[in-house]
């Protein structure tokens, strides 16, 4: 009973996360390292975002490394029509990371989840 | 608020130092680095700047509606869709809006006029004075605006706007540009197409988009702008000017 | 792998046998110990439905010690619950996929680790600054509350201050679980979090044998979980029986 | 006066649970009604970009309103000194807490983002009244906190006067931000009056007064025990001299405001002509909330009995929700005077053309919230009367000497 108990509270044996999760068919997926080092991106990317968040919005500087327009650009993938997969959808980028470490994404009940044209941000 | 935002730039600045010691930095890791488009304002926005408009309410035609759906399309309000089950009435109030048409009488003379109305950008905006968390601020070229992030949705500043120039997202939003991020629950306004701004432009959409050369925009500052000549030239008021806001937007023929 | 990696691999099977083991010996212990006379604290129910609605009160709401001293229920509440919470949010590193319930309500909990840290402060200014508690608190009492401290302000400081990797930590424990050694990935070398992990396992180890065991030990107090009928029903235990034959 | 003796709240377990219970239903019922709210975004209620504060604000304001007015029988006997007071000053703390607490979670449960509460707490406006407010209401709480704990352990007692009197003050402050949150709207016709602030403190006075007697009567006739005449007889003199001085407040407001001919629109659409506006105004506010009330206490013959006492303050309070509503929405459906002098004809955002009132109907779920923010208020009193040492055994006239002073 215990151990169903177990079974049920901790899911069931899923394959684990992989190490990448950078989703062929991106941009970010050609290159060799986002605009950190993948170590550093894994910990401080909401700090890199939420700095790069205020000076854009106080101080009106855009087009920086850390923008987030810049994650959904290189990171959104094309589907077979070549219309956009938003990075919030199941299995994307943003996604896989977040939704297994069951962590929401703020972001994108405002922000655009896929490129939409019009530079700027 | 900016000084907020300087200590944290401070703090930032030493956490990702840490960071960068102690890693090992691949080659090619800034590869995205400094590829930003042409135009794009590197610089923070200064107060050397005072952005402003001039609306020459003789010039605006009487039903035209040109200035609000262009900027309704460029700021992606247009993407937004009634809720299902809404009441399209009730939905029509509660949709938002940063610019649209009034056409006033004159109560003695009957003396009609039309104009668009939209954010005045006050120089003393009673937006930012009531906003409990600084939200609503002011940027140090004059643009009134909101900063979503820190915006608690209390409409504290729709209460204290003369103009009725704010909007309150009733809805979830799920679709936006990228240049105009919006979502449920955060007040937003009239941002004098703040994008265009640090791209580097010189116009508004609601500019480009009026065919009746009603809508000058520039820098008040600049004696050479456009802007500041016209409004030396053509007799011109503010709209509540007995609270002393003094407005970025100026009209003309009312 | 890394050593360390291996390291915390080795210490958290341990920790969990021993935690697991020793904490079904004394189980065992508590369930077979007699309890021979009939001393509820009165007033007390004379239901077992009542029984149980009292264990759950002084479980949930720690009644008895709200009457006995509201300070020491005020911090000591506080600072379980707060934990209670703490450790539910903390499902999402051992569950996959993760319940919706955790990940909704996570950016709520998240603060009541400060609330728990506060708990645990109060408790421990009640060891040092009560005169009576002070001459009765033995070293295993401050070990406890400074561990819990330990664990409470580390988890605080990866939340609040220095983010670590948490998906290569969930990784880690999922494959631990899964006794899965081949894909596992290496334990982020950050000392937070180190600490963090190193004061759980410290904690899980030394939990059958410490004071901790109130939490077990609660539900098997006679003084709690007996029902008020000695005249209505003779209370007598097995061997007991056997010497009145 | 003898000593009074102060003893948990001991109806039996079934009443009390049923108690609860009951409650319990309205918390659970207004709990769904904010997750619908917050999931499907503000569209579900009556609020739009013209009445931007509803239902939700009107329960809110009444209740921090009558938080702060609870706390004054407390002070009363701390820092003036009357000593029938002070044996009901536990009481009136813990009411001012539980309505504060009420009232705050309806304020913020109707943010756009109630998840930000943090940043409300952490950035902040120095300008802002309203961000004045977010530390004003967390300091009462902590204030009226130490201020119940001096009157309640024996070892802080002599603080307790010193407690009174910061307590005291900082309720006349707090009230005053709240007068202030309309006073500093200097847009609006309605609002933007310095005298909305003190008129916030009087109402204060009588709204918690109103509550404190009823939540007294209740919990001593449930519980036996007795409450003097004499006792009974000041608090309702003193319910009546503040309904008094609300409708002086009243009075002078309409009429300094109508002596303005910028105001005379405006006072014209609350007196006359705004419909329900007015109705809710004089038959609402003016005769049930204040004439009516003020005729019950003040009469020789039903001042006397506790049930007219009862009906008394079950009136002051309806007539506190229905100024709340006249002041909160009344002063937001009127147009604004964006040109003056001129007459709005088309308008592509409900901007009152041809003078025309806005548009607003309360929805359902704004009730259940403010309902649910009373229910919490209530809980939270009920509550603490039964497990810690709030209530005298007894009130009657011989124990607390209503006129000794």
């Amino acid at each position: 009973m215990l151990t169903g108990a177990l079974v049920l509270v901790l899911g069931a044996n899923a394959a684990e996360h992989s190490n990448r999760s950078v989703v062929k068919g991106s941009k970010a997926y050609e290159l060799d390292s986002c605009v950190e080092p993948t170590s550093v991106m894994r910990k401080l990317h909401p700090t890199f975002i939420k700095h790069q968040r205020d000076i854009t919005v106080h101080h009106g500087i855009r087009g920086d490394k850390h923008s987030l327009s810049g994650c959904v650009d290189c990171h959104a993938t094309k589907d077979a029509q070549g219309r956009y997969t938003p990075v919030n959808a199941p299995g994307q980028f943003c996604e896989s990371c977040h939704e297994y470490a069951g962590v929401e994404i703020p972001c994108f009940t405002c922000h655009a989840t896929t490129p939409t044209g019009r530079k700027g941000e | 608020m900016s000084q907020d935002i300087d200590q944290e730039r401070r703090q930032f600045v030493s956490v990702a130092g840490l960071a960068a010691a102690a890693t090992v930095v691949a080659p090619g890791a800034f590869l995205l680095d400094g590829s930003a488009e042409a135009g794009s304002r590197r610089e923070p926005a200064v107060d050397k700047v005072r952005y402003g408009m001039f609306i020459d309410t003789t010039k605006c035609a009487d039903g035209c509606t040109e200035c609000v759906t262009a900027c309704e399309k460029e700021n992606g309000i247009d993407l937004l869709r009634m809720p299902e089950g809404a009441d399209p009435e009730e939905w029509d109030r509660q949709r938002p809006r940063w610019m649209r048409t009034v056409k006033v009488k004159d109560r003695l003379t009957g003396r009609v006029s039309n104009l668009p109305m939209m954010c005045q950008h006050c120089e003393h905006p009673p937006c930012v004075d009531v906003c409990p968390t600084g939200a609503s601020f002011r940027r140090a070229d004059g643009i009134v605006m909101v900063d979503r992030h820190i915006c608690i949705g209390c409409r504290y500043c729709m209460m204290a706007c003369p103009y009725k120039a704010r909007s309150f997202i009733h809805e979830n939003v799920d679709q936006q540009l990228s240049i105009a991020p919006r979502g449920k629950g955060c007040v937003e306004s009239c941002n004098f197409c703040v994008h265009r701004r640090d791209n580097g432009e010189n116009t508004t959409a609601c500019q480009d988009a009026c065919s009746h050369g009603a809508i000058v925009f520039g820098d008040l500052n600049d004696s050479n702008s456009e802007v500041s000549k016209v409004l030396r030239e053509k007799d011109n008021t503010q709209l509540r000017a007995d609270l002393k806001l003094n407005t970025s937007v100026r009209y003309c023929g009312i | 792998m890394s050593f360390l990696t291996v390291a915390f691999a080795a210490l958290f099977y341990a920790a969990t046998l021993l935690l697991v083991v020793g904490l079904a010996r004394r189980i065992r212990l508590y369930w077979k110990t007699p309890a021979p006379l009939k001393i509820p604290t009165t007033p007390a129910p004379t239901t077992t439905g009542g029984v149980v609605l009292r264990m759950f009160r002084e479980v949930v709401f720690f009644e008895s010690l709200f009457k006995g001293a509201k300070w020491t229920w005020l911090f000591g509440w506080v600072f379980h619950m707060a934990l209670f919470a703490v450790l539910f949010r903390h499902l999402r590193y051992f569950q996959e996929p993760v319940w919706g319930v955790v990940v909704w309500t996570s950016p709520l909990i998240k603060y009541l680790a400060f609330a728990m840290v506060i708990g645990l402060l109060g408790l421990l200014g009640r060891r040092i600054f009560v005169d009576r508690v002070r001459y009765i608190s033995a070293p295993s009492d401050y070990l406890m509350l400074f561990l819990l401290l330990g664990v409470g302000i580390s988890g605080a400081l990866t939340t609040f201050v220095a983010h670590t990797d948490v998906v290569a930590v969930k990784s880690f424990f999922r494959h631990l679980m899964t006794f899965n050694f081949e894909t596992m990935p290496n334990l982020p070398v950050d000392p937070l979090i180190i600490v963090h992990l190193g004061l759980v396992a410290l904690l899980m180890i030394v939990f059958p044998i410490s004071k901790l065991l109130h939490a077990p030990g609660v539900f098997f107090s006679p003084t709690r979980n007996q029902v008020d009928n000695p005249r209505e029903q003779r209370h007598i235990v097995e061997w007991a029986r056997k010497l009145e034959r | 006066m003898k000593k009074i003796h102060y003893r948990e709240w001991g109806i039996e377990s079934l009443r009390y649970w049923g108690l609860l219970a009951v409650l319990g239903v309205f918390l659970a019922i207004g709990g769904l009604a904010t997750l619908y709210m917050e999931h499907e975004g503000h569209w579900v209620t009556g609020m739009n970009n013209q009445i931007v504060w509803g239902v939700p604000h009107v329960f809110a304001i009444f209740l921090i309103a009558a938080a702060s007015g609870a706390l004054n029988i407390a002070a009363f006997g701390s820092v003036f000194g009357k000593k029938v007071y002070r044996s009901l000053g536990r009481l009136s703390g813990l009411l001012a807490m539980a309505l504060l607490v009420g009232g705050l979670l309806v304020l913020v449960l109707d943010l756009g983002q109630p998840g930000r509460l943090i940043v409300a707490m952490t950035t902040y406006n120095i300008k802002s009244i309203f961000s004045w407010n977010i530390y004003l209401y967390v300091g009462f709480l902590a204030i009226v906190a130490i201020y119940l704990f001096t009157m309640m352990e024996r070892k802080a007692n002599k603080y307790y006067p010193a407690a009174g009197l910061v307590a005291f003050v900082w309720r006349l402050v707090l009230t005053t931000g709240t007068g202030s949150i309309f006073g500093f709207l200097v847009a609006r016709q309605g609002y933007g009056a310095a005298i909305m602030a003190p008129m916030f403190i009087i109402m204060s006075f009588a709204y918690g007064m109103a509550i404190y007697l009823l939540v007294l009567l209740f919990t001593f006739k449930l519980d036996d025990r007795p409450i003097g005449d004499g006792l009974l007889m000041r608090l309702k003199n003193l319910l009546g001299i503040f309904v008094a001085a609300v409708f002086y407040f009243v009075m002078i407001y309409h009429l300094s405001n109508l002596y303005g001919t910028e105001n005379h629109e405006y006072e014209a659409f609350i007196l006359r002509d705004g419909g329900i506006y007015t109705t809710l105004f004089w038959v609402g506010w003016v005769f049930l909330g204040m004439v009516l009330p003020m005729g019950i206490l003040f009469h020789p013959g039903s001042g006397r009995s506790r049930g007219a006492i009862v009906v008394a303050s079950i009136l002051v309070i309806l007539g506190g929700f229905t100024a709340m509503y006249v002041i909160v929405v009344g002063g937001q459906v009127f147009p604004m005077a964006i040109f003056p002098g001129k007459v709005i004809v088309e308008s592509g955002f409900y901007d009152g053309v041809n003078g025309q009132v806005l548009y607003y109907a309360p929805s359902l779920p704004e009730f259940l919230l403010g309902l649910g923010g009373v229910a919490v208020a209530l809980t939270a009193t009920f509550v603490g009367v039964r497990v810690l040492k709030f209530l005298p055994e007894s009130l009657a006239d011989e124990v607390v000497d209503p006129h000794h002073g």
